[in-house]
C-alpha cells in the first residue's frame, strides 16, 4: 500500500504544509528540529488531526480530504501509531495493551494474549507481560509502545522516535529488529528520530522539516553528504555554512571566507567533518588553509577523540585527539584558531 | 492543617445530625422491629428497587454522560442543565408529571396500556421508574465529570488501534473513569433508596408492592415518631453496609 | 404474607391521621371477611385525591377534608355520594412541660410564645384560622406547615412552644404533649368524608368497610382515637 | 450507535415526564404567576439559600473529598459510606435529626443559644443549613469520583516544586479536577433548589424568610395542582437556564 | 550541599540497593540499561518513593531514614526534578509552569512571571510562552520541564532524561546551557541520560546501575577508557569481551581467544575501539593478529564511515571506511573475518 499525504494544518503562527509519499516496503524518516511539525503530520496521517487542507491518501484512496468532505475515522485506517509519550492504557497490563489492537480487529482473546507475549519477548520484556504501565521504567514502557503498534502489522506505521527512551543496547537491538520487521513489511513506514543513526539505518528516505516545509528531501545517503539545514548537519555530525560562491571562496553572511578546492557560484552550502577540523593558538601560515578565530565553549572526550565547540568567526564542531588538546593545553574558554584545509571543503548549491 | 480543618468541619455537621437521632433512637425496640416481617419486606422491597434502579440509570446514564463529555453539538449545556431537572423538581411533582406521561390517563401509558396492556402505576415498576427518574441524573452528571477529567487521548490511542468508538468506550473510556462512575452509582443509590416523594405519588404506599422504607418510614411519623428514627437508623444501616462493602472493591478494582 | 392468592384484596386509601383507626379496624374486618384482605395507602389527601383521579386501583377513599373529596367527585371517580364518617376538633397541643405557659388561645397573640400553624392550604391551616378569628386572637406563627403532623412533630421535640392541631393527632401523640383547649372549638369542625370509589374492583367489599367505619364498632374505634362524631 | 441508543433512551425517559408537566400546565396563568410578588420572593430566596448551601458544601466538601480520595486511613470506607447518609435519610427524618442536633433544644443548639443566644430553627440560615445537609454529600462523593480520576503524579510533581499541601490542593489538584467539582457543585446546587423535606421541618414555612419554591409548589398541590405544576415549571426554567449559563463556562474555563 | 544517599527500595522480584555520593558542585551521572532503577533513585532522593533501607542525608542532615522513622516531605527537601515523562501541569501555561516553583516559595507573582518568561528565552521558547503543555511538541514540552526545574534554584538537581526529547541543535545548546548552570551550581545534580556525550560533558563522576545495583563508578575518563558492562561500552562506542586471562591471551566464556600485547590474568575485560576493527573476506595470515568469524548484521552510513553489526564468534561494532565496503563488496547477512591488532586491546581487571 503506497502513501500520498498532503498534510496542511495551520497553527498559531505558522502553518504546516508538508508532503510525504512512500511506495510500498519503503520506510520514510521525518527529520526536523523541535517543533517543526513532525508528530502532526503523523497525527495527521494516522486520522487524529483533521487536516484544513491537502489530502490524504492511502494506496490511491483518499481517506482524508476536506475539499470532497472526506474524512476515515482513525479506527479504520489500519495504521499502527507509536506515540512520543506512549500513551499507553493505564488500566491495562502489559500483555493487555499489547492485546489490544489484535482483540479489536477480531482476534481471539487466547490467541490475542500468546501474540502480545511473543511480542513482548521480541521486545525484550516478556517478564513483564503482566505489568500495568505505571509500574514499568520508562525505557520497558515505550518497548510496550512499540510491540503494540507492530503486533497488529497495520499497513501503515507511524512511529514517532520510538526509539529516544532507550538504552544504548536496546537501541541497537529494536533498531535492528525494526529494521528487519520494516524490511519484511509490504506497508509504508514513517519514522520520526533525532538520532541520525535510526534515520540512516532504517529509513529509505529521508524528509527534513523545519517550521512546517520541507527543507529538503532524499536518500540517506544524498541528505548526509549534502545537509541543507543546520539541524541536519548538526545530526549527521557535519560542520554547515552558508554563503555566495565566487570561484572557491565562499562568503558567509557575516562576511567569513571559507576556501575549498573546487569553482562555483551564487548561493551554497559548504560542509566539512569534524575531524576536519584542525587546532592551533596561532594564526597558521599556509595559504591553502583556512583559519579563522574562534573560542571554545565545549570540550569533552567523545570515544578515541576530543570534541570541542567552538564559537567566533564560524561556530563548528571538531574533533581532535587528546593528545593534541594536551600538546596545545586548551581548555574551554581558550581562544584558538580553527584550521581546515580546502580540500575537505564540500560546496553544493543551496 | 488547612485542608483537614475544614473536612472535619464538614464530617462534624454531617455527623451531628446523625448522632441526634442516634441518642434520641429507642434502641430497645430495635430488635422487635428487626424482627417485624414488614420491615424486612420492606428492606428488601427498597434494596431490590434501588438497586434495579441504580443498573438501569447506569445503563441509559453512561452512555447519555459520554455524548455530554465527548461530542459537542449546539444546545449540549441546555441538555446538562435539562438533565439535572429532576433534582430541581420537588419529587412529589416529579410523581404527578410521571402520572402525565406514564400513567394510565398519560399521554404515554396510554399507548403502553394498548400496546401492551400494562398499567405502570401502583406496580413496583412504578417505584423503579420513580427511582430511576430521581436517580439518574446523578449519575448522569457525575459520570460526565469523571469523563472529563479523564485524558481524551486514551481514545485516540484506542482508535489507531482500530477498537470502534463501542470497543473504545467499553475497554477504555469506562475503565478509566471508575471511580466517578462507582461515585455516580452510589449517588444514584442512595438517592433511589432515600426516594420518597415522587414514589408515594406514582407507585402509591402499598405494603409488599410499593411500600419501600421510606414510606414506612413516613408512615411511623404519622403514629409513633421514635418507630420512625428507629426505622430510619435501620435504613441507613443497610445502608452504611453495603456502600462501605461495595465502594472500596470496585475502587481498589479498577487499579489505575 | 398475607396476600395469599385464594384471597382477594380491598384497598383502602386513607388520609394519614386514620392510620391508627383503621388499622385496629383491618382486624374486625378481616376477621369478618376472611377471604378479604385489606391493603392501606395512607399519604395526604391531596395526594390520594391526585392519586384516584389519576386511577389508582382502590376500592375505598376515605380523605380529611370536604374539600379534596370534592375533587375526587368533581372528576366523577366516586360512586355514590361520599358519607361524612367522623369530625375532627382543634386543640393547641404544648410541650409537655409547656415552656410558654400557654393556658388559653389568647396566649397565642403573645409574641415570645413560638407557634406553629398548618398553612392555609391544608384543612388544619384554615381550620385554625377560622378558629383564630372567632376568637378574635391575632397570632403570628413562626411557620406555616404543610400538614398536621408537621406541627406535632415540632411541639414534640419543643422546638415551638405551641402548635393547633386536630384532637386525634394530640390524643396519638399522648403523653409527648399537653393539650389545651380551645375556647369555640366546637364551631369549627373538620369532616371526614368516605367514599366508594367507582372503579372499586370489589364493591361489595367495599361498601361493607364503608359500613364498618361508620358502624357504631367502628365509632368506638375512631372515638378512641381522638375523633368526634360525624 | 450502540452509545447513542441508550443515551438517546436515558433522555427520553427524563424528557417524558417533563413533556407531562408541559402539557398539563395551564399556561394561561403563567403571567400571574411571574407578577406575583410571593413567587418572586420564593424564587429568590430559594435561589440565594441553595448558592449559599453549594458554596458552603464545596468549601467543606472538596477537603473532605480529598481526604477520602488521597489519604489512606482505616476506616476510609466506612466514612465514605457515612457521608452518602443523608442521601438515604428520608429528608423529614432529616429535619428531625437536625432539630435534635442543632435545634432549640437539641444538644448542639442549645450550646449555641447558650453561648451565642442564636436559635436557628425558623430562619434562613435553617434553610441554608438543611439545605447544606442534603447537598453537601453529593459535592464529596462526586469530588472524590473526579479527583481519584485525576493523576495524583501532578501532585507529586507540585511538592518536588516546593508547593505546600494546600498550594498544591488549590493550584494543582482543585483546577485539574475541576470539571468533576462543576458536576459535584451542580448537583448540589439542584439538589438544594428542590430540597423539600428537611427545610419545611426544621426551618419551617413562613412567606419571605424560609418558605422557599419547593414549599410553596407543594403547598399549592394541596389545593391547585395546576398552580402548582406551573409554579415548578419556574423553578424548572429558572434553574435550566442558571445552569446552562454557568456549567458551559466553568467547564471551557478549566482549559484541561 | 553535599548528598549521600544510600536508597533501598524493594521491587518484585528484585531489590535496588544504590549508593550515590556527591559533593557540593558535583555533578554525577546515573548510567545503566532500561529498568536498571534510575528513575526509582531520583524518585527516593526527592522524597517521592518511600526508601524502605538506607538514608538519604542533604548537607549532612538526614531527610529521610526508615530506622529512625525520618522522612522530609517532597515539599520541603529543596530539590529540582526533570520528570522522565515532563509532568507539566496541564492547566497551566508554560510559564506559569515555569513560575510555579517561585510561587510556591514566596517569589511575588510578577517577579516569578519575568523570571520565569527570561528562563523560556534560556532554552529557546520564549515565544511560546503562553501555550497550554498539550500545544506544545514533545522537544518544547522538555524545555519548559528543564525550565521547571532549574528556574528555583534548588540546592539539589535531579535531571531524568532530560535531553532525551530535544534535536540535535537544541541538544548541544541545551548541553551547554546545563553545563554552565551547573558548574555555578552550589548543589548536587544527577543526571540520568542514555546519551553518552551528555553524561561526559556534564559529569564530574559516572554511577552505572544494573539490576539495581552499582556496576561501576568512577571519573568519565576511568569509565569511558575502562567499561566494566555492556551497556557503558555500547554507550561510550567501545566493543567489551570478558574473559579469563592466561598471559597475552583472555579466553572468553565460549571458548574464543582475544589475543593483546600485555600480560595479565584472572578474570578481566578486554576492549578495543570499533574504528580497531577491520574486516576481511579471507581469514588473514599474520599470526600477531585477533580474527574472528562472524556475520554482518547491521551496516549504515555514519559520519565519515559505515558502521557494521558483526555477530558471531564474538559480537561487535565495526567502523570501517565506505571503501573498504566497496572494495570488499560487503552486505548484509554476509560472513566476513572481523580483524583487531594485538596492541588495539585494552584489557584490564574485572
Ligand atoms: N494542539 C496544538 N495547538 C496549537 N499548536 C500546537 C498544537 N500542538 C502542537 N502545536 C505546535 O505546532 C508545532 C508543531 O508541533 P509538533 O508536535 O508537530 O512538533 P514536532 O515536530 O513533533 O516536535 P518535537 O520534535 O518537539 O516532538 C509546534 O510549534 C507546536 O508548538
Ligand atoms: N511502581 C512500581 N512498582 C513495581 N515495580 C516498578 C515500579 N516502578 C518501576 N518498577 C520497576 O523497577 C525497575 C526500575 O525502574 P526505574 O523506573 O527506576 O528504571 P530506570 O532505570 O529509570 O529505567 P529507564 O531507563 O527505562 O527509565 C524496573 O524494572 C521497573 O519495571
Ligand atoms: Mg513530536
Ligand atoms: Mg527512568
Amino acid at each position: 500500500m503506497n502513501l500520498d499525504a498532503h498534510v496542511v494544518v495551520r497553527r498559531p503562527g505558522f502553518d504546516i504544509n508538508v508532503e510525504i509519499q512512500g511506495q510500498a516496503g519503503d520506510t520514510v524518516a521525518l527529520l526536523g528540529p523541535n517543533g517543526a511539525g513532525k508528530t502532526t503530520c503523523l497525527r495527521a496521517v494516522a486520522g487524529l488531526q483533521p487536516i484544513d487542507a491537502g489530502r490524504v491518501l492511502f494506496g490511491g484512496i483518499a481517506v482524508e480530504d476536506p475539499s470532497q468532505h472526506i474524512r476515515v475515522p482513525a479506527s479504520l485506517r489500519d495504521v499502527g501509531l507509536v506515540f512520543q509519550d506512549h500513551l499507553l492504557f493505564p488500566h491495562l497490563s502489559a500483555r493487555d495493551n499489547v492485546a489490544f489492537g489484535l482483540r479489536s480487529r477480531g482476534t481471539r482473546k487466547q490467541q490475542a494474549r500468546a501474540t502480545a507475549t511473543a511480542w513482548l519477548q521480541r521486545v525484550g520484556i516478556g517478564d513483564l507481560a503482566d505489568r500495568k504501565p505505571r509500574n514499568l521504567s520508562g525505557g520497558q514502557a515505550q518497548r510496550v509502545a512499540i510491540a503494540r503498534a507492530l503486533v497488529t502489522n497495520p499497513s501503515l506505521l507511524l512511529l514517532d522516535e520510538p526509539l529516544a527512551a532507550l538504552d544504548a543496547g536496546a537501541k541497537m537491538t529494536l533498531r535492528s529488529e525494526l529494521r528487519r520487521h520494516l524490511e519484511a513489511f509490504p506497508g509504508v513506514a514513517v519514522l520520526v528520530t533525532h538520532d541520525a543513526l535510526d534515520a540512516l539505518m532504517l529509513a529509505d528516505t529521508l524528509v527534513v522539516l523545519d517550521e512546517g516545509v520541507v527543507v529538503q528531501r532524499g536518500t540517506p545517503e544524498q541528505v548526509s553528504a549534502h545537509p541543507r539545514s543546520d539541524h541536519v548537519a548538526r545530526l549527521v555530525g557535519l560542520n554547515l555554512v552558508r554563503g555566495t560562491a565566487n570561484g572557491t571562496v565562499v562568503t558567509t553572511g557575516s562576511g567569513v571566507d571559507v576556501v575549498s578546492a573546487t569553482d562555483s557560484s551564487g548561493d551554497v552550502f559548504a560542509s566539512f567533518r569534524p575531524s576536519a577540523v584542525a587546532l592551533d593558538t596561532h594564526r597558521p601560515t599556509g595559504s591553502q588553509r583556512n583559519a579563522w578565530r574562534t573560542r571554545i565553549t565545549e570540550l569533552a572526550p567523545y570515544g578515541d577523540v576530543v570534541r570541542l565547540h567552538l564559537e567566533g568567526e564560524l561556530d563548528l564542531v571538531a574533533d581532535v585527539t587528546p593528545q593534541a588538546i594536551t600538546s596545545l593545553a586548551l581548555d574551554i574558554g581558550d581562544p584558538v584558531w580553527a584550521v581546515v584545509k580546502a580540500t575537505e571543503i564540500s560546496v553544493y548549491p543551496a | 492543617m488547612r485542608l483537614l480543618a475544614p473536612a472535619a468541619l464538614g464530617l462534624a455537621f454531617l455527623a451531628l445530625p446523625l448522632i441526634g437521632l442516634l441518642v434520641r433512637a429507642p434502641w430497645a425496640t430495635l430488635g422487635d422491629r428487626l424482627q417485624d416481617p414488614s420491615v424486612v419486606q420492606s428492606l428488601r422491597l427498597s434494596l431490590v428497587t434501588a438497586s434495579t434502579a441504580t443498573i438501569a440509570s447506569l445503563l441509559v446514564g453512561v452512555p447519555l454522560a459520554w455524548v455530554l463529555a465527548r461530542t459537542s453539538f449546539l444546545g449540549r449545556s441546555f441538555l446538562r442543565a435539562f438533565i439535572t431537572l429532576p433534582l430541581v423538581l420537588p419529587p412529589v411533582v416529579g410523581g404527578v408529571a410521571l402520572f402525565l406521561s406514564l400513567g394510565r390517563e398519560g399521554y404515554a401509558g396510554k399507548v403502553i396500556d394498548d400496546w401492551f396492556g400494562i398499567t405502570l402505576p401502583f406496580t413496583t415498576a412504578a417505584v423503579v421508574l420513580a427511582q430511576t427518574f430521581v436517580a439518574m441524573p446523578f449519575v448522569v452528571i457525575s459520570v460526565e465529570g469523571a469523563l472529563r477529567a479523564t485524558d481524551s487521548r486514551y481514545d485516540e490511542a484506542a482508535a489507531t488501534l482500530g477498537a470502534s468508538r463501542w470497543r473504545t468506550f467499553t475497554r477504555v473510556t469506562v475503565p478509566l473513569s471508575l471511580p466517578g462512575i462507582a461515585a455516580g452509582a452510589v449517588l444514584g443509590w442512595a438517592r433511589a433508596l432515600g426516594e420518597f416523594g415522587a414514589t408515594i405519588m406514582f407507585a402509591g404506599n402499598f405494603p409488599g408492592k410499593t411500600q419501600t422504607m421510606p414510606l414506612k418510614v413516613f408512615l411511623a411519623l404519622q403514629t409513633d415518631p421514635d418507630a420512625a428514627i428507629v426505622l430510619s437508623l435501620v435504613l441507613l444501616a443497610v445502608s452504611i453496609t453495603v456502600l462501605a462493602a461495595l465502594r472500596e472493591r470496585w475502587l481498589t478494582g479498577a487499579g489505575v | 404474607d398475607s396476600s395469599g392468592s385464594d384471597k382477594s384484596t380491598l384497598t383502602v386509601l386513607a388520609a394519614s391521621s386514620l392510620t391508627e383507626a383503621f388499622t385496629t379496624l383491618e382486624t374486625q374486618y378481616e376477621s369478618d371477611h376472611p377471604d378479604i384482605d385489606v391493603v392501606f395507602s395512607f399519604d395526604s389527601s391531596a395526594t390520594l385525591a391526585e392519586q384516584v383521579t389519576q386511577g389508582a386501583p382502590a376500592d375505598v377513599l376515605a380523605t380529611a377534608d370536604e374539600d379534596t373529596m370534592k375533587t375526587v367527585t368533581d372528576a366523577g371517580d366516586a360512586a355514590g355520594t361520599p358519607q361524612i364518617f367522623t369530625t375532627n376538633t382543634m386543640v393547641i397541643v404544648t410541650p409537655p412541660d409547656n415552656p410558654a405557659g400557654v393556658t388559653d388561645v389568647s396566649d397565642l397573640a403573645n409574641s415570645s410564645v413560638k407557634l406553629s400553624l398548618c398553612d392555609e392550604t391544608a384543612p388544619c391551616g384554615s381550620a385554625a384560622k377560622e378558629l383564630l378569628t372567632l376568637d378574635h386572637v391575632n397570632a403570628t406563627p413562626v411557620s406555616f406547615e404543610p400538614d398536621v403532623k408537621s406541627v406535632l412533630t415540632k411541639v414534640t421535640l419543643g422546638e415551638v412552644d405551641a402548635g393547633i392541631v386536630y384532637a386525634s393527632d394530640a390524643h396519638t401523640a399522648g403523653h409527648d404533649v399537653s393539650t389545651v383547649q380551645i375556647t369555640n372549638a366546637d364551631q369549627v369542625v373538620n369532616s371526614y368524608p368516605i367514599a366508594v370509589l367507582k372503579d372499586a374492583p370489589q364493591p361489595a367489599a367495599a361498601q361493607d368497610w364503608v359500613d364498618l367505619v361508620r358502624s357504631s364498632a367502628g365509632q368506638k374505634v375512631l372515638a378512641n382515637d381522638g375523633f368526634g362524631a360525624p
